[in-house]
């Protein structure tokens, strides 16, 4: 009988953080101990709970990780719900790695990054992140435009607070939607604030989040000049298999977990507008 | 009739009585109708067809048209007069939207019963009174038009057109039918022989949901089928119990609001004969809390949620004898 | 996932002899989400109850399942231990291991598999519990008797004299209702008016209670303890609060032949009229059907005449709308129309009578001054036929009702009696099917109109009344004798069945109350909650709920007053969480739940849902009154998509058990 | 070539039948079906079965893997029944190359372990189409109906079956049946491909490079207008192949299976964060989009569809590929 | 007929909460026995037994589904029992019509009064029950496997 790629391995989740109210970033190791499979940034796995069901997430831990792999999530329907439930010692399935991840050894090598990230779409940059940091050498200036809705709904506050943003080279732009008390850093939606931040368009651009934020980001950049082959972005359909087959989550001829999550925009333009 | 239908469509479009109206579009063989919204006099003397093959209930589409905004015109059958009406009384047709024009119907051929028939490779039909001549690759076939009707119209129960604003052809009346037939038939069987026979039906099932969806009645926002908080989702049919279960509970949904149109039977690709599960329900609920016909009166209370106090005891289903 | 603990209760013996309790435990403590599972010897001891609360507080328990007795027994009990330790007492449930189980078993094995599985079941349950919170509403402090009969005074002067102000709603003129029109009562055979007429004033002259007389109403909005009611008050063209009742208008009103309706039409009153003499409010009224004045703006005799100048005919309906926390459904009964029975001549011969009409034959007041005569020639009747169960016990329904009218063979002996009493030359026939007698003292009256009146009374059918020459033609038989009987007589009485009155079932609608097919009102619970209607807050008095005499109307007004008094001595009312829900998304807004809902507590309301592509769609959605909702579940079956659900009895609870039972 | 009188039909089933399951397409006309053989058992007379071919290697609903939940422990249970070698009689030409556009699929690496098993495993008898239906347009997409594919391609002339390996897999099939004679089949003249109503369909305006524009095109609203949104087109499609993978729960393990889904389906994209393809505009469109445009795009131009017809006859209102094709190719082509 | 001497049938009882289920306690303070095959599910009225918690029982193992509720007139909700009476009626016949035993399902009205009925009720169910035996027609074989 021969393994095949439906059939998840075990894994075990060991550490639970809660993030924010809706978000906990679980750690899985395989029942080994040791992390499980080897990935790129960028590139999902398949997390399930028999019964349950079976979901797709980012891999937010860094390849440069070697003991871990790290998932965010988000509170958002059956699984999720049961994910945040979890405690640590649980086992779960995990098969994967899935899709392209970004084209951090090749494309952005040498670059000068800028990320952009809102709210849980932090979740796929931060492997990027942190796999940048971990060869700082290889890449040129690096600024991470951060926003949330508020303090306590920033994602890996803590992380970026105490780590990224005493990183030399690394400006790191944090924004929340709304003023609040304990806040006195910028006020304001991430598209204005990457308008003011002004970036040099030779830059290339990284981005994740929610599409309202993705839509007046891109609209900025487009203003400012950036050549639409300098824009990176990850995308998010349902899928089951996350093998191209299923038939879910393709656009186009392109499936986004095979062929996807990670597109640049000129290949976006070349697909029809159905995610 | 085509023509007067397609007069009085081009009519109601251009008196503005209606913006679109809901009628059959001709497709790539003689058969091949196609439910469609006309909005131009130039679709619908181009596309407009009513014949024998029409067999489509065009009152399921009114749920999502007479909630699109401005009028419809739609033309309905007797049968799918039923099916009209019973959804204005489930809130599901927005009446007010709707213009309804009620064409009698001669009974609708089944291109699948000429297939049954043995004939292959039909190219046209030509009707000579009461048989059909069939034009095929084969050569001509001929063949008597009740074999080629759908078997709704060979036990069709009512003529009489309900609810519409007019009428193109003559008012007819209900009729006697011998719809019940074959539900007599299974229920003179021994539990065995039922039991191999529907296993023998629904073992076909394939759980294409053409039978829900095309169904007037199955109009609910979410099916619990569908629904995976409802304990009955279930997309593809595991196993035999599966099979049943879908079959009996979405029976079960309708009875008592199923008019008996017979799309479900219609368009099932597997042929099961789904109409004698609903047939069964309407002969139970005639013969245990009197006639009733879902649709044909906008006022009466439907069988399920209504009752007598008098009604019989569930024991009537055990008290009936084990070998009839 | 929730934390559950499980508390396996060894009732002494009762559980632990037939049932390992141990072993319950030790099985219980391996399901999912068991984070702690114990056994105790009387787990509804304080010792027990505190344990349960200290495990909640220490382990922080989302969920507790008390294997021990029924919950019929102990639930509430558990319930409230668990809410003292911060649980929401709804994250409690029981298996029942003493009852269902250890009692009725004598094999431990058998009967420790099956407790085991039924703890099984309770935990499956928890884990899809939802803590919920019985909602509160407020209570207006204010009753709505509809209908002014003997009912409806007798239920606002009991709620009054208890401190609540009560409105009465009557749509005639005056208060009073079919009692006013009766002569005398069975079986003491005192005036009615004397023991009726002084209540009504009691009624007008009570500061708690407020007299809507000429009204009716108009809708019904709200629930339990919040109803919002609207009321007509008809046009009256008499200004109430300006009339003194002189009745001077009514003598001098030139219209003079309007029928008679307190006297059922046996004689004439004016245009503007004040009903009978002793009329509650004392004010007249204009017929606008009859006023010269009204409908052709010529006469005007009445404003001229009237003293104080209350006649306005200008005056308009009115509308007011009130708030309400209890309402009363007092609407009384009348005869039935004699329409369908023409075999009897009623429409042929004015001297074939109903009961009613006799009554104000033999009343002082009455067309005759008291004086029996027939209405058709003024002469006195010798020979009496009394036909009883005239539309009474009919099978099929067509022609009658197939109820028991309940009072006509007390009334008729009555009659009898009195018109033996009266007129002692007469000979007083009675033909029955059965005479029902059952009640204090009535049989004794019955067989004294027998005995010592020498009333015939006749176990048969009347056939036919054929009126000739003056006399009516009456064929019967005697099923006792064997014979057919022709009597001459002089007059017919018809015993006609008592019916709901007209305005009941509109008003049912309005109130969301049921009703039967005989158009009575349903009561709650046809033993044991007799006088309140299914649809909470509306409350039975009287014979709109079945046919019954005086003293059985006044006994269930004093016990509807009861149950007001009840209601509206609470601030506010406690709801039960277990009710229904509708999940907006899924509702196709077919009306099948709201067909099913004995309470009424489920409206439809239209509203936007986001649909495809940024459109909006109105849709019919169903929205349950938590506060009316009593929990019984029938909606949910009746609801295809499964939109409607229990709260507590949920789809996925039961299945879960179910599945836990079945494994 | 190998031949065989028809009256020893029953014999060569009963031997196929000896060493492994046979199927052949049995029943009326509407619901003929491949059945397991067993004595008595006849060839349909219907040109096809009314569901494809595709369910002997992508049954509708498989079991994956099982799962025993134990406290915080999971158990990953496989037992897979072990494969069995099956033949299947009777594919027509059509069916036939629906398992190339499936291979390219379910074989891509990493390959579906299931199909590729029922794949090995199975042998396929193909059988020549003497009278295809009016719905039949395989021809216009390069199919020869009369000279169908497979491991063994088998004809139909006269009394007689004559049947040709393809394969090794076919040959060594065909050693085993003693019955059979050496034999050479007759060329047959078949006008009727000629006559076929759909044989001209041209659907040169399909294929990946004008994915943007027929994406975009207009046509879709009134096409997809009138659909229902069942699966009956994808269910009896023999190059369907979406899926779902769900879990059940027996009371005492987790069965995770995977059973056929349909694009048509409203709830096929859902998700908690939205519905990329929100109305039936976008789930119809997705279908034929992947037949005509997407599959060719990523397959050296084939089309996922191989003409059989069975939309055409089983869609409730009568809408098709074939409607659709020519509605969109027509406004390319004014 | 072969009966298996040892089959145990799984046998759900639903029981509405005024009623039946207070007619079960009874027969549990009578000390009246029947068979522990029986399973009670409390729901708040006969009207609350959807037609899927039948078929759902059959599929998970159940060999016998019966349901009880307040006498026809006696429903503590007035008229849950009568919309019970016709759902159940329609369903038992179309299971019947399917070929499935009709003796597996079952409605008997108990009271809060009649334990006694209770318990008879319950042993004659199990009795018939058992002698149909195992639930072939409509079961779930992925629920059977151990």
């Amino acid at each position: 009988m021969r393994h095949d790629p439906l059939i998840p391995m075990l894994a075990q989740v060991t550490d639970i953080r809660q993030d924010t109210p809706d978000v906990k970033t679980l750690r899985v190791v395989g029942l080994d101990g040791k992390k499980p499979f080897l990935h790129i940034p960028g590139q999902c796995a398949m997390l399930s709970i028999p019964g349950i069901g079976e979901a797709l997430f980012s891999i937010t831990s860094s390849p440069t990780n070697e003991d871990y792999l790290e998932f965010s999530i988000k509170k958002c329907g059956c699984v999720t719900d049961w994910l945040h439930a979890m405690e640590p010692g649980q086992q779960v399935t995990l098969r994967g790695p899935y899709g392209n991840g970004f084209p951090v050894d090749t494309d952005f090598a040498g670059k000068d990054l800028v990320f952009v990230a809102g709210g849980i779409g932090l979740a796929p940059l931060r492997s990027v992140i942190n796999y940048v940091r971990h060869y700082r050498d290889r890449y040129g200036k690096v600024d991470i435009v951060y926003g949330s809705r508020s303090k306590a709904d920033l994602v890996d506050y803590q992380e970026i607070l105490d780590e990224w943003s005493k990183e030399d080279g690394i400006s790191v732009h944090l924004t929340i939607d709304n003023p609040q008390p304990d806040w006195d850093g910028h006020v304001g939606f991430v598209p204005n604030y990457v308008k003011e931040l002004a970036f040099d368009t030779g830059r290339t651009v990284v981005m994740c989040g929610p599409p309202i934020m993705i839509k007046f980001t891109l609209a900025g950049l487009m203003e400012q000049g950036f050549p639409r082959d300098q824009i990176y972005t990850t995308l998010e359909l349902r899928m089951k298999c996350a093998l191209g087959r299923c038939g879910r989550c393709n656009i186009g001829d392109k499936y986004v977990c095979k062929d996807g999550p990670v597109f640049r925009l000129d290949q976006l333009d070349q697909l029809p507008d159905e995610y | 009739m085509q023509e007067r239908i397609k007069a009085k469509a081009i009519e109601l479009l251009e008196s503005g009585v209606c913006g679109r109206v809901l009628g059959w579009k001709t497709g790539e063989f003689f058969y091949d109708v196609t439910p469609a919204v006309f909005e131009s006099r130039e679709e619908i003397e181009r596309d407009f067809v009513f014949g024998p093959f029409c067999g489509a209930n065009l009152s399921k589409y009114l749920i999502a048209e007479s909630r699109k905004g401005g009028k419809v015109g739609a033309f309905l059958k007797p049968c799918d007069t039923y099916s009209f009406q019973q959804l204005q009384k489930e809130h599901r047709i927005l009446p007010e939207n709707v213009y309804a024009v009620g064409v009698q119907c001669g009974g609708m051929c089944d291109i699948d019963a000429i297939r049954a028939a043995g004939i292959k490779g039909v190219l046209d039909v030509e009707e000579q009174g009461d048989s059909l001549l069939v034009h095929t690759l084969y050569g001509d076939k001929s063949l008597d038009r009740a074999a080629a009707l759908s078997e709704r119209c060979r036990v069709c129960k009512s003529k009489k057109i309900l609810g519409c604003a007019e009428l193109i052809g003559e008012q007819g009346e209900e009729q006697p039918s011998a719809r019940f037939e074959q539900v007599a038939e299974l229920e003179a069987m021994t539990p065995e022989e039922r039991f191999a026979f529907w296993r023998g039906e629904l073992s076909r099932c394939i759980r294409c949901n053409a039978c829900r969806n095309v169904c007037p009645a199955c109009s609910c926002e979410k099916c619990v089928f569908d629904n995976p908080s409802s304990g009955a989702e279930n997309k593809a049919p595991a196993n035999s119990f599966e099979e049943n279960l879908f079959h009996i509970i979405r029976a079960f949904h309708v009875a008592g609001r199923c008019t008996d149109c017979g799309e479900c039977s219609r368009v099932c690709p597997q042929h099961i004969p789904l109409h004698l599960l609903n047939r069964k329900f309407i002969k139970d609920i005639n013969e245990l809390y009197g006639p009733y016909q879902a649709g044909a009166d906008m006022d009466a209370k439907p069988p399920l949620v209504n009752f007598q106090a008098d009604d019989p005891e569930p024991s009537v289903v055990r008290e009936r004898g084990t070998n009839p | 996932m929730q934390k559950i603990g499980v508390f396996v209760c060894w009732c002494g013996s009762n559980i632990a002899a037939t049932v390992d309790v141990q072993a319950v435990s030790d099985a219980l403590a391996r399901e999912p989400g068991v984070v702690f599972s114990t056994n105790y010897q009387y787990m509804c001891s304080q010792a027990g109850q505190d344990m349960i609360q200290e495990k909640i507080r220490e382990l922080g328990l989302t969920g507790v399942v008390v294997c021990s007795c029924s919950p019929r027994m102990h639930e509430a009990t558990f319930r409230k231990a668990c809410e003292k330790a911060g649980l929401n007492p709804y994250m409690v449930e029981i298996a029942n291991i003493r009852e269902q189980c250890s009692w009725i078993h004598k094999d431990k094995l058998s009967g420790t598999e099956k407790a085991v599985l039924l703890g099984k079941a309770a935990v499956a349950k928890v884990h899809l519990n939802t803590p919920l919170t019985a909602g509160e509403s407020p209570v207006t402090k204010r009753a709505l008797v509809i209908g002014g009969g003997i009912a409806g005074i007798q239920t606002a002067l009991d709620i009054a004299e208890a401190g609540f102000p009560v409105d009465i709603v009557e749509k005639k003129p005056t208060i009073g209702g079919k009692m006013t029109q009766i002569d005398k009562t069975f079986p003491t055979l005192d005036c009615a008016a004397c023991i009726l007429t002084p209540k009504m004033v009691d009624a007008a002259q009570n500061e708690n209670i407020n007299i809507l007389s000429y009204s009716e109403v108009e809708a019904v909005k709200g629930f339990v303890g919040n109803f919002t009611v609207t009321i007509r008050r008809k046009a009256r063209f008499v200004d109430e609060t300006k009339c003194t009742g002189c009745g001077l208008c009514t003598e001098k009103c030139p219209q003079k032949k309007v029928p008679n309706e307190f006297n059922l039409g046996l004689d004439t009153r004016r245009a503007i009229y004040i009903p009978f003499a002793q009329a509650v409010p004392k004010a007249a009224a204009i017929d606008p059907n009859y006023c010269t004045m009204l409908k052709t703006g010529k006469c005007g005799v009445c404003s001229k005449v009237c003293t104080v100048g209350a006649i306005d005919y200008q005056q308009k309906d009115e509308l007011l709308e009130r708030e309400y926390g209890a309402i009363v459904a007092a609407t009384g009964f009348e005869p039935i129309s004699m329409d369908k029975f023409d075999e009897f001549a009623y429409s042929q011969s004015p001297d074939v009578v109903t009961s009613l009409e006799f009554e104000r034959l033999m009343n002082a007041a009455g067309p005759t001054g008291g004086t029996l005569l027939r209405p058709s020639d003024g002469t006195h009747p010798h020979t009496l036929v009394f036909v009883q169960c005239v539309g009474s016990r009919c099978d099929g329904g067509e022609k009658g009702k197939p109820y028991c009218s309940k009072i006509c063979c007390m009334y008729t002996a009555k009659h009898a009696m009195l018109t033996r009493e009266k007129y002692p030359d007469t000979e007083v026939y009675v033909f029955y099917i059965d005479v029902r007698t059952p009640g204090k003292n009535f049989d004794e009256f019955y067989r004294r109109a027998v005995e010592e009146y020498g009333v015939h009374y006749v176990k048969g059918m009347v056939g036919k009344v054929v009126p000739e020459n003056g006399k009516l033609k009456v064929q019967a038989s005697d099923l006792l004798g064997g014979q057919q009987l022709h009597i001459d007589a002089d007059m017919v009485v018809l015993a006609a069945a008592v019916e709901p009155d007209k305005s009941a079932r509109p008003l049912a609608t309005m109130l969301t109350a049921s009703m039967d097919t005989n158009d009575f009102f349903t009561e709650a619970h046809p033993k044991l909650r007799p006088v309140e209607s299914p649809t909470a807050g509306v409350f039975l008095s009287g014979a709109c709920q079945g046919p019954k005499d005086i003293p059985e109307t006044v006994a269930q007004a004093g016990a509807a007053a009861a149950k007001v008094i009840g209601l509206l001595s609470k601030d506010r009312l406690t709801c039960n969480p277990c009710v229904a829900r509708s999940d907006e998304l899924m509702c196709n807004g077919c009306s099948a739940c709201e067909k099913v809902c004995p309470y009424g507590a489920i409206t439809y309301i239209d509203k936007e849902f986001r649909g495809p592509n940024r459109t909006t769609l109105l849709r019919r959605v169903a929205q349950v009154n938590p506060a009316v909702c009593q929990g019984c579940g029938a909606c949910t079956v009746a609801c295809p998509s499964g939109a409607m659900d229990l709260q507590g009895f949920s789809n996925a609870q039961i299945m879960a058990e179910v599945d836990a039972i079945c494994k | 070539m190998k031949k065989l009188p028809l009256s020893q039909l029953d014999a060569f089933f009963a031997a196929l039948a000896a060493g492994q399951e046979l199927y052949i397409p049995a029943g009326d006309a509407g619901t003929a079906a491949f059945t397991p053989w067993r004595e008595g058992l006849k060839l349909t007379p219907a040109l096809n079965t009314s569901r494809s071919a595709k369910d002997l290697f992508f049954p509708q609903v498989e079991n994956l893997v099982d799962f025993k939940v134990t406290g915080k422990q999971i158990e990953i249970i496989e037992n897979r029944a072990p494969a069995k070698p099956f033949v299947i009689f009777g594919v027509r030409a059509c069916d036939c190359r629906s398992f190339d556009i499936l291979d390219k699929v379910f074989l891509a690496d990493p390959a579906d372990t299931y199909y590729k098993t029922r794949r090995e495993n199975g042998t396929i008898v193909t059988l020549a189409c003497t009278e295809p239906e009016e719905t039949c347009f395989c021809t216009a997409l390069g199919i020869d109906p009369a000279n169908p594919a497979g491991d063994v391609s088998g004809w139909i002339a006269e009394d007689t079956l004559y049947l040709q390996a393809n394969t090794g897999k076919g040959s060594a099939l065909l050693e085993t049946l003693p019955m059979l004679e050496e034999g050479e089949k007759p060329e047959l003249d078949q006008p009727v491909f000629d006559r076929l109503p759909l044989k001209d369909l041209d659907w040169s305006a399909f294929g990946g490079e004008r994915m943007m524009e027929h994406f975009n095109s207009p046509k879709w609203a009134s096409l997809a207008e009138s659909c229902l949104g069942c699966g009956s087109c994808t269910f009896v499609c023999p190059t369907c192949q979406c899926y779902d993978i769900k879990d059940f729960n027996t009371g005492s393990e987790i069965k995770r299976f995977r059973c056929w889904d349909s694009c048509m389906y409203s709830d096929f994209t859902l998700m908690s964060a939205g519905q990329p393809r929100p109305t039936q505009l976008e789930r119809f469109r997705q279908r034929f989009m992947h037949k005509l445009v997407y599959y060719p795009s990523t397959h050296e131009g084939e089309f996922g569809c191989v003409g059989c017809g069975r939309c055409l006859q089983k869609c409730p209102i009568s809408m098709n590929i074939v409607k659709v094709a020519g509605t969109l190719g027509k406004e390319e082509t004014p | 007929m072969q009966v298996n001497e040892t089959f145990k049938p799984t046998v759900v009882a639903f029981c509405c909460n005024w009623c039946s289920y207070a007619g079960a306690d009874l027969a549990g303070t009578n000390r009246l026995q029947y068979p522990a095959d029986v399973k009670i599910i409390r729901i708040p009225c006969s009207c609350r037994l959807n037609p899927l918690f039948i078929l759902r029982a059959f599929q998970r193992g159940a060999d016998g589904v019966i349901l009880c509720g307040c006498h026809p007139g006696d429903c503590h909700y007035t008229t849950g029992n009568y919309y019970a009476r016709r759902r159940m009626t329609l369903l038992f016949s179309m299971l019947d019509y399917l070929g499935i035993e009709r003796e597996r399902t079952r409605v008997e009205w108990v009271s809060a009064a009649e334990g006694a009925k209770f318990a008879e009720t319950m042993n004659d169910f199990v009795e018939t029950v058992t002698r149909l035996g195992e639930n072939r027609r409509l079961e779930d074989l992925r629920c059977k496997s151990e």
